[in-house]
């Protein structure tokens, strides 16, 4: 009862921390037809800095980790990939006016991770002293790609199946056999993660402390709010489109992220027990299993579902499953973790 | 002096512009310019301005200048029938003249 | 398999575009596509490149496709009727063609 | 005579400030030709963030203020939009080979409002410690939308007038009506307004302070050099269509700007009378006055009187109006403030 | 009312941008546009996207709409003898139709 | 021997440095074929600050500096000028395969100077104290104008003899007469000069102490940071180009940075000798020899030298000359300094 008290102040109070309420006002903005926008080289910009930010904390820190520690975490990353992906395409395919493709792509968008949301995420912990894992930046790319990957397989097996029943001949240019490697490789290389992973080499190689403290560090919560303004005229702007395919989906993309939370949190949960996993570790496994990929996983899915819908998935990851992620998810596992551990 | 040849102007969005330019090159186009831009079509609005957080989906323009008429239709073809089945774009062909025919 | 069309390139400054966006929606085209650039004109000159104080300035040219020449026409006339007879900006139509006609 | 000299070594010591110093190297570096050239997308982020600055420093302050003071000022802000835009028209139209459309559109934007000079000046009265009302940002809007609104109003009562006197009939497609409340909203939508509106919502809603002391406040005094940079030499590249139209606008941009800060600084010093308003609130209520819209005006004006020559109205705003506000008026305004009151 | 025209589109590199608006301009050109993109020619490839330190080697192009065929044939013929000799760049011509001929 | 292994854990330990770091991170990434990129907006705004903030400071130290101290090393930087150039242009014609227009314009570009190298070594100097005069980015384009005027006039007198070789009539068109004031004017009004000209005046006339401390100065580090990603990222892929030139484009690029800089280096010690030019300045010199330009170099070169094979200047200066010039150069030079003086 305490809890759910003091949940019920923080979620208020929540309204009022900065990256939730610029997130709020990028979308009251753009629900009042405000021409208010940013340029996309900024926004490209200021998703570079934020993600070299979290690398090179996190290589930092690994110097001096124990980094068997990660192994365990990062399995339950893969696994939550997998059951997301899975999960979501069972459950999403049973529903109706829902095509198994974009079922898939929705679910595979829903298990990718979110950077600007996880940067949220770490910001919130900072702000009240709850402490992680340096390594837990370095667990991203283990949920992202398992499940971007298992969507875009998923849904060419789907589409194989499809082709035959219809007694279709592929034709010759369709490549038949599905590769694994390549499309892995292909994630690696998108800028978001090419980004975090640059940070996180340059962390570990190099001494970057110097211009970690003059700027990296510095600029982190004002770019941050911008990429919430951001944020929010895209998912203000994007739910029209989802407006126009099924409801079905909106319903997905507000359960979805706090389901998959509590998924992940459970995981963290038995990490914890197991190997000392920290609770701040814990919540942020959790956001990033609650969180939907929105800057490589879009065109990652659109390259391997064309026959996707984007404006379902996109509409139901940006429009409705990140604002609930950062407005509910992450006030909500934080308060969990301070009560379960 | 002047030669006659086709422009070649395929709409699509950014994320398939790599497989449009690998036939291109296999049926032998010399060159090509890209231009971005926003665009509306049967799918959703592209916007051409404001920070898009999929800015893979922006809409490009190749042009491709080819002397051959032949060649044209075969890129055309190929196109129509590999890419623009299930993917968003169009494909449009006009005449145009050139100079220096050894460079299309 | 290859179907004439007529492609009506519309340039004007950006704080035009709404309405002719408009225009073009009335008259049922299916789709556009949207480049930004510079341009010199009558009025005053349109810089491409560096920051400009006012970007709504910036030229823009709309393409758009269709299947009727009647519908290019019309088009065009209101075009020049109703925007750019105070309006900076040209009309001008020339011959394509497209496949899948259905889309235009 | 004292105040003379003080005023004098005010102004020579002026071009040494910072933010002239920017605005007038910009100008130097334009005239020599230079290729100097700073990317639109970093204007429009560097507006934003000053204007974001202004508004949540607005917000913050007002959460504490008593905003009945507001409505005097408020009041008089809307008076002298009104004042400018008639009182220039008037003026403008008498002179010889100005078209009315062109006389109204010039009037509108001097009466309408500059965020980089708005940004000038409080950053002049920080640094000189003079004081002034936190809501003073929250007038801005009052004047500008006054001024715009108002200018687009009389131009199409001009050509609705000059098509009756030429018999023509009005095209079918010409709206008969006007619709103020379209204009205003649309004034509202702009990115500018936008901007400031966001950041004043959200330093009163939400909880700023960490980002604005960590973002927002330490970059703005570089920010606004960059701006005053793009705006220098911005000033010097219109010039030159400057001078192809009437030589009268040259003449009513070196004037107005003074003229409307003098008004402006009387208003407000009626309401230092009637309600203790500061006279640092005075000195920015001269400047808003003074100031001529560079960012959301023009594109305004623009498509709300197509028939008008921008090269005139811009030219005389920017190449002259905003140069002599910020060389002269900052000043001299300020100076004035400290002898009267 | 409609009128036929032609129109000169001209690629090259932003580098070499001033001297063709100088040839434009000489030869009574009423206007232009200009468009960045990126491209590939025989020359290296001009990246359209990413941060590039050698902006000014981005293509461009520019689009001219002259009323006359003898003033487009003249211009194409000065620009490929004075320009296009020793730099990179392709020139086309193809048929448009406008209005208000005197604009152009 | 001493100096040998303190250089080689200096060189060791430079991979650790951040700016060599970031720089060979960017190479990095683009060899694994990553899409990441920094947009050419950013790059322009980031290029800007630096050469501003180089700027500035060099203008404020000036105002209390001895003038007459520049005069012999500014004549040095030109006499550099000439002689790597020259040099250049004769060691690169001898070799096979290689077309003069294409020794004289890489040569040209060797002679030039990269304002990116140069602030990284000015940072390095600040980083181990190592003291330099305030005037010493004054000395850029007295090098940089230099070279790459003497380029294009000896590619034209070269181009201009094969015409009358081969008998050719030129065309009309063609300007006869080489105008060399032009081609300096058109220099100085580059992007990259117009920066530091502009923040030279600005640190001269007016006093922007605080602008400086509240914004240059705390964002330099971190600008340089992202300015190596953006360099690491360009050399990797220039690369490809340089392949496909004759190979010894490559070796020249490799020689040329640490000769040029050993060159000037001994002209800088002269000048110690002579004017007392501190140990810091002879660096910053050997560094403006050793670099060669990246942002204004390449296009005046081809505007000016439009036969020469822009892979082949541009690929050996950005792929190989800068990254050795940094790698190498900036500790070599310094470690020197500490020993000779
Ligand atoms: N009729 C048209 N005219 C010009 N551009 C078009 C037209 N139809 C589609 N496009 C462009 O092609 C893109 C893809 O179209 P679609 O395949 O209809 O989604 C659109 O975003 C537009 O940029
Ligand atoms: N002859 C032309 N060829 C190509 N573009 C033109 C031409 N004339 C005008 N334009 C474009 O149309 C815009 C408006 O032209 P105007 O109405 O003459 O001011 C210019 O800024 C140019 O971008
Ligand atoms: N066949 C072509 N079709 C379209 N654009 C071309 C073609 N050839 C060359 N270009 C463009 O013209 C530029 C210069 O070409 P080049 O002179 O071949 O280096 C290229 O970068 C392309 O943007
Ligand atoms: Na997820
Ligand atoms: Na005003
Ligand atoms: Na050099």
């Amino acid at each position: 009862m305490d809890t759910l008290v003091s949940f019920g102040q923080l979620f208020l109070g929540g309204f009022q921390t900065p990256t939730l309420g610029f997130l709020l006002g990028g979308m009251f903005m753009a629900a009042m037809g405000s021409r208010l926008s940013i340029p996309d080289q900024v926004y490209k910009f200021i998703v570079f800095v934020l993600l070299m930010k979290i690398g090179l904390r996190g290589g930092m820190e690994i110097r001096n980790a124990n980094l068997a520690e990660l192994l365990l975490p990062a399995f339950f990353a893969v696994l939550i990939g997998i059951i997301i992906v899975y999960g979501g395409k069972v459950a999403l395919s049973k529903l109706p006016g829902i095509r198994p493709v974009d079922a898939i792509a929705t679910a595979g968008l829903f298990g990718a991770v979110s950077a600007s949301t996880f940067a949220a995420a770490m910001l919130h912990l900072d702000d009240i002293g709850m402490e992680y894992e340096a390594w837990v930046s370095a667990l991203y790319p283990f949920m992202d790609i398992t499940a971007l990957v298992l969507a875009i397989v998923l849904a060419r097996l789907v589409t194989q199946k499809e082709d035959k029943a219809n007694d279709k001949e592929a034709p010759k240019h369709k490549r038949k056999d599905i590769n694994i490697q390549a499309i892995v490789v292909d994630s690696l290389r998108g800028s978001a993660l090419s980004a975090l992973i640059l940070g996180l080499l340059l962390g570990l190689l190099t001494k970057p402390e110097p211009v970690y403290e003059s700027f990296y560090n510095p600029v982190f919560r004002g770019f941050l709010s911008i990429l919430m303004v951001i944020m929010g005229i895209e998912a203000w702007q994007r739910l029209s489109e989802l407006r126009r395919v099924a409801h079905w989906y909106a319903v997905y993309a507000v359960i979805a992220p706090l389901m998959h939370g509590a998924i992940a949190f459970g995981f963290g949960a038995i990490a914890h027990h197991l190997t000392g996993f920290s609770p701040g570790g814990v919540v942020l496994l959790a956001i990033l299993a609650a969180s939907s990929s929105d800057i490589s996983g879009p065109p990652t899915l659109r390259a391997g579902i064309p026959t996707a819908n984007p404006s379902a998935f996109i509409g139901s990851s940006t429009s409705i499953g990140t604002p609930i992620c950062i407005a509910i998810g992450i006030p909500l596992f934080t308060e969990l973790a301070k009560v379960v551990f | 002096m002047k030669h006659k040849a086709t422009l070649l102007s395929i709409m699509t969005e950014k994320v398939f512009e790599e497989n449009i330019l690998e036939v291109l090159e296999q049926e032998g186009a010399k060159g090509y310019t890209i231009f971005e831009g926003g665009g509306n079509g049967s799918f959703h609005l592209h916007p051409a301005q404001h920070a898009s957080m999929v800015d893979e989906f922006r809409i490009v323009k190749i042009e491709v200048i080819v002397l051959s008429t032949d060649t044209a239709n075969k890129i055309a073809k190929r196109l129509m029938e590999e890419c623009f089945n299930e993917q968003p774009g169009i494909v449009s062909l006009s005449d145009v003249q050139i100079f220096r025919a050894q460079k299309f």
